[in-house]
């Protein structure tokens, strides 16, 4: 994967150099093991930073609404379909865009690892593709990242871009696989047990909003958990109003998510919230036919209708 | 030690609608408790918090002056759902007040200046706590020439009209009332902007203090005028608005640079605005 | 004040049983992934075998969502829309196990919450009734950097009693008369044997050692607030950022708050709860106005207060402990420490 | 637990279900005094949040009613409106803040005023049968 680090950086040099673009966003090294930062290149010597690994998990595309000038952006197969989103949604125009594909290898899930070392502390940590090495004060360990993927690259089923111009690599080839397991193993629960289920799964929220922060399809100016006149849902820890939240939450992002994973990545206290955004896009798939972002010129199941619609809800 | 939060209750004693837009209303408030009037001791300049209970809370100028016994008012603007609400609420009503908070206009440097008052729009109520004190008999020795420019958009949206016509029959002030235009045919105040109508009075710079408070606009045109009459920044003072919750310097999000504009303001003299960013 | 000892087997359950019987003690936990401070039910639940905390314990003194004031609403009840206190329980509790950067941040906290003039009332009388049961850390994360921010993993700032884990036991050094009367309560102490004692200052040594120095606060005050404020580091630091609030939830130095009513029918009540300058609606004026309406602003206004506002109102350290909890938490890896560096020199070109 | 009596918030598209709840009135069709009208231009209109803010508030069921898909005033709010309300049931009963039989929807022309009637028994009796909500009351907050 290290392959694409050089290949950015070279694709980054070149359209700075060439002016085609006014700034490139890719990751730069992060300070801490298994964490990449978002990065803003505008010169040629800047875009020397950029890396690619399997810790580039938070979803780019998050940067590009209201971005102005002609925008370069590297991204794997969930970021472009984000940007698929965000070009059927105006925010932003394909004219200013040029999007570096990448094919991608999956990302690693740095709790998973956390988890086998019982407590003891990663210092270092070194992406080899298909290996992960980490070492602590008084240890080292390799892992087959192929075990320690996030759960959402685990089972994507469109690893290469779907939007580019240039392409980064050779394509890799794309996963046969039920997405909807753990779905239906919740379907199939009794109203009370699902209650249980979910409220259980977000009793730990503090309500930081990183994960309708880090979601590239949560632009909207003036968010539902901020509109005061009325007000629909309190400020609190309390459990109603963070069933509302969450609820409200997946729901507003129905047939747009591309389970790009950004919001799990990005909860401090390691919520599974792609729990609720799946059934919506098992539901989206089923009903309409709709895999969010997938093609270019399909209006958003939201957005659009067919006469001939299923009513599984009348009565 | 009280606590801070905890309002005291007040009725509301009544109602006056102050401008055409009917946006602006006075409420004048008594306090159930007598105690709590006399722990609610203020200076002109000072603001309070309004609590309507299930709504919230605003922060809101002071109107009346100290020398002024028995109830306090408050001038507030239709904007959100507090003063919505607070529209909506007639005399006899309960609701709270928290205060005073923040800082107040510097009367001990005032002692003995002449002092140019210069307010737009609803921006007035301080300043008009600050004229009723200091044409107190009481006070008005205290200082020397008082000049007061006044403006907003026409001559329905001015405040305390009332109050505005008896001060211009007095001699120990000089009113400058404006009106950026008017249809009133029998219209005898000035006619013109509030940075205009300052210059073209010119009050002096001698002795002075200025006090400016109104729309941003407004400020940044005048200020360059006061200058020009000479008034130093460390004698040119405002007051600033911000969004607050807890009004006594603890919940965090009114400050400016080091400072809490509900604790360490909202007075601020030009110069030590200069030294804070401009994050306001 | 004394330096006590206490083997291992006698400390949970003894101790700590014994500290129940007459306090609430509240102590780590481990739940899920992460430890949490949260009050013992038993004395088992508590381990302090913790790195630390993935939330401050802050929450113990400030909590994420507390109620300040109960009303009614009735039309025909003569109170209604008179504000009353809620009840609250402000009975006195033990913080155990609590890291020296923590107890040290709450010290911090203090001078905003505590002021001469003005106290906040549930802020202090938690404090007042807390006595504060630190316990050093012999394996800094590698995110730590308390040593730079004028505390370490041995300082007894903010403590009444700190615990040093000695293998076999703990050292307890008795810092107040609180911590020796705290203490009274509980039994299995002995004197420190010469060997421990000997040990303890490499111990002590041998952690501060472990955590790498970062930037020098004091740089950051010595340079002008509008210099700083109008530096061209913002634009760089802020791009990565999302403007979640997480950096101040976890953070034990971050105190703001919202106040917010809720009603229910016909009575309600005024609660506070966290708020962060994370968010554009914290400074948004009713008329539609924002001071910091720009990512950047709200950026700038959180290492700015840190390490700068703080520092110049204050005239005292950072208002940062190093625990490095926003450092870890950060979706997008925004390192304070970076962010240090480049305020303390004028000239940094830049990171990593 | 006998004299329990639900509370039922209905959404009622101006044009259709709304006169066909007319209908019913003047034409004296009984149906149970449990539900509690809101008027909106069209089914269109209807926001999740809406339903969740009577649920929160209270209410035991809620019923959303619109123009059959074609007849529209607005040509196409509903059918918009369906692929929202055909999501929106699933999630509510997927994450278990909606027992089954508490939200229904239905289609009903202003002149159906006898199909509002028996549609108003059929949710009153499911919800009846589903009892009082209880779960996703926003009661005194839970906090310290």
């Amino acid at each position: 994967m290290q392959v694409y680090s050089e290949k950015i950086r070279e694709a980054a040099k070149r359209l700075l150099s060439e002016k085609r673009v006014d700034a490139v966003i890719g990751f730069r090294r992060g300070t801490v093991p298994f964490m990449n930062e978002p990065f803003l290149a505008k010169t040629p010597e800047q875009a020397d930073q950029f890396v690619w690994d399997g810790n580039c998990g938070i979803n780019l595309a998050n940067y590009l609404p209201k971005m102005t000038g002609n925008i370069a952006i590297a991204a794997k197969g969930c970021d472009s379909r984000s940007i698929v989103i965000h070009l059927l949604e105006n925010q932003i125009k394909r004219e200013q865009l040029y999007v570096l594909g990448i094919p991608c290898q999956a990302m690693t899930d740095k709790a998973k690892i956390q988890e086998k070392l019982n407590g003891r502390q990663i210092l270092q940590a070194e992406d080899m593709g298909g290996t992960v090495r980490v070492s602590g004060r008084d240890f080292e360990q390799t892992f087959e990242r192929a075990d320690f993927l996030q759960q959402n690259c685990a089972i994507c089923t469109h690893r290469n871009p779907v939007i580019y111009d240039e392409l980064l690599g050779e394509p890799v080839k794309e996963q046969e696989i039920d997405r909807y397991e753990d779905i239906r193993k919740i379907e199939s629960m009794l109203s009370e047990e699902k209650r249980l289920y979910f409220d259980d799964l977000i009793k730990p929220c503090i309500r930081c909003y990183a994960c309708r922060n880090a979601c590239p399809a949560c632009y909207c100016p003036t968010c539902f958990v901020d509109e005061s006149k009325p007000q629909w849902m309190g400020k609190t820890t309390d459990p109603t109003d963070t069933r509302t939240f969450h609820f409200l939450r997946a729901f507003h992002v129905a047939g747009r998510c591309t389970d790009c994973g950004s919001c799990e990545r990005s909860c401090p206290v390691g919520i599974k919230m792609r729990m609720f955004t799946k059934k919506l896009e098992k539901e989206v798939k089923e009903l309409y036919g709709y895999e969010a972002g997938v093609i270019q010129d399909q209006r958003p199941p939201l957005d659009t209708y067919r006469p001939d619609d299923p009513e599984p809800f009348l009565g | 030690m009280n606590n801070p939060y905890l309002p005291y209750p007040v009725r509301i004693d009544s109602v006056i609608t102050e401008t055409e837009d009917r946006n602006l209303k006075t409420f004048k408030l008594v306090f159930l408790d007598p105690e709590d009037e006399k722990k609610f001791s203020y200076t002109p300049g000072q603001f309070a918090i309004l609590s309507v209970a299930g709504l919230g809370e605003i922060p809101i100028g002071i109107a009346t002056s100290p020398t002024e016994q028995g109830f306090i008012k408050f001038t507030v603007n239709k904007v959100g759902k507090v003063t919505n609400h607070l529209h909506n609420m007639q005399a006899g009503d309960i609701m709270g007040v928290r205060g005073p908070m923040g800082n107040c206009y510097p009367w001990d440097l005032l002692e003995g200046k002449n002092v140019v008052i210069i307010g737009g729009g609803f921006a007035f109520t301080t300043l008009r706590s600050s004229i009723v004190y200091m044409i107190d008999p009481k006070n008005r020795s205290k200082f020397g020439k008082i000049d007061v420019v006044y403006g907003a958009r026409f001559p329905g949206l001015l405040l305390y009209k009332d109050e505005l016509a008896q001060w211009e029959r007095r001699s120990d002030i000089n009113m400058h009332i404006t009106v950026d235009s008017s249809s009133d045919p029998n219209w005898k105040y000035n006619v013109g902007f509030v940075p205009a109508v300052t210059k073209q009075k010119a009050p002096s710079a001698e002795n002075s203090y200025a006090i400016i408070c109104g729309p941003p606009i407004m400020i940044k045109f005048t200020l360059p005028v006061l200058t020009e009459l000479g008034f130093p920044p460390e004698r040119i003072i405002s007051s600033l608005e911000m969004r607050m919750k807890c009004g006594i310097g603890i919940c965090g999000r009114c400050n400016i640079g080091t400072e809490y504009v509900c604790k360490d303001g909202p007075v601020f003299t030009l110069e030590q605005l200069s030294k804070l960013p401009t994050e306001y | 004040m004394s330096d006590i000892y206490i083997e291992k087997g006698n400390f949970i359950p003894g101790v700590i049983e014994r500290l129940m019987g007459r306090y609430r003690v509240h102590g780590p936990v481990k739940n899920g992934r992460f430890h949490e401070f949260s009050l013992l039910k038993n004395a088992a639940e508590a381990d302090l075998g913790f790195q630390n905390t993935r939330l401050s314990p802050k929450e113990i003194f400030h909590p994420q969502a507390e109620r300040m004031f109960e009303f009614s609403l009735a039309k025909d009840d003569p109170q209604a829309g008179i504000l009353k206190e809620a009840d609250k329980d402000f009975s006195p509790r033990v913080v155990l196990g609590i890291r020296p950067c923590d107890a040290k941040a709450f010290q911090l906290d203090d001078a905003n919450f505590i002021t001469e003039t003005i106290k906040d009332p549930w802020w202090a009388r938690r404090r007042e009734a807390a006595t504060m049961i630190g316990l050093a850390c012999d394996s800094p994360c590698p995110t730590c950097f308390c040593t730079s921010m004028g505390s370490g993993p041995y300082d007894t700032a903010g403590l009444d009693v700190l615990l040093v884990d000695t293998g076999d036991g703990y050292v307890a050094e008795v810092l107040s008369e609180r911590g020796e009367n705290t203490l009274l309560v509980t039994s299995g102490w002995s004197s420190v044997s010469s060997s421990v004692r000997a040990s303890l200052a490499d111990k002590k040594k041998a952690a501060e050692r472990s955590i790498a120095g970062t930037f020098d606060p004091a740089a950051i005050a010595k340079r002008e607030m509008l210099e700083l404020y109008n530096s061209p580091i913002w634009e760089e630091v802020q791009f990565a950022c999302i403007n979640c609030g997480t950096c101040t939830f976890v953070c034990p130095t971050c105190w703001c708050f919202d106040i917010q009513e809720e009603v229910y029918e016909d009575k309600g009540e005024r609660l506070r709860m966290w708020d962060s300058c994370m968010f554009p609606l914290f400074t948004l004026h009713g008329s539609g106005h924002n001071p910091r309406n720009q990512k950047t602003q709200r950026v700038r206004q959180r290492f700015m207060h840190k390490l700068k506002y703080y520092q110049d109102k204050y005239n005292s350290g950072p208002a940062c402990v190093g625990c490095g909890r926003c450092v870890q938490a950060c979706p997008v890896n925004i390192d304070i420490r970076q962010v240090g560096r480049q305020m303390a020199s004028p000239d940094c070109a830049c990171p990593a | 637990m006998s004299d329990w009596e639900p509370k039922i918030i209905a959404f009622l598209c101006n044009w259709c279900s709304y006169g066909a709840a007319d209908l019913a009135g003047v034409s004296r069709f009984q149906y149970p005094a449990n539900i509690r009208i809101i008027r909106l231009p069209c089914s269109g209109r209807i926001n999740p949040k809406f339903i969740l803010a009577a649920l929160r508030h209270g209410a035991d069921g809620v019923w959303v009613s619109g123009c059959h898909p074609g007849d529209c005033h607005y040509i196409e709010g509903n059918m918009y409106a369906r692929r929202k309300f055909a999501l929106l049931k699933s999630q509510l009963e997927y994450t278990g803040i909606l027992e089954p039989g508490r939200l229904h929807f239905s289609w009903i022309s202003s002149a159906e005023g006898t199909k509002f009637a028996e549609m108003a028994r059929h949710v009153v009796e499911s919800v009846k049968a589903a009892g009082p909500a209880r779960h996703f009351i926003k009661k005194q907050a839970e906090v310290a």
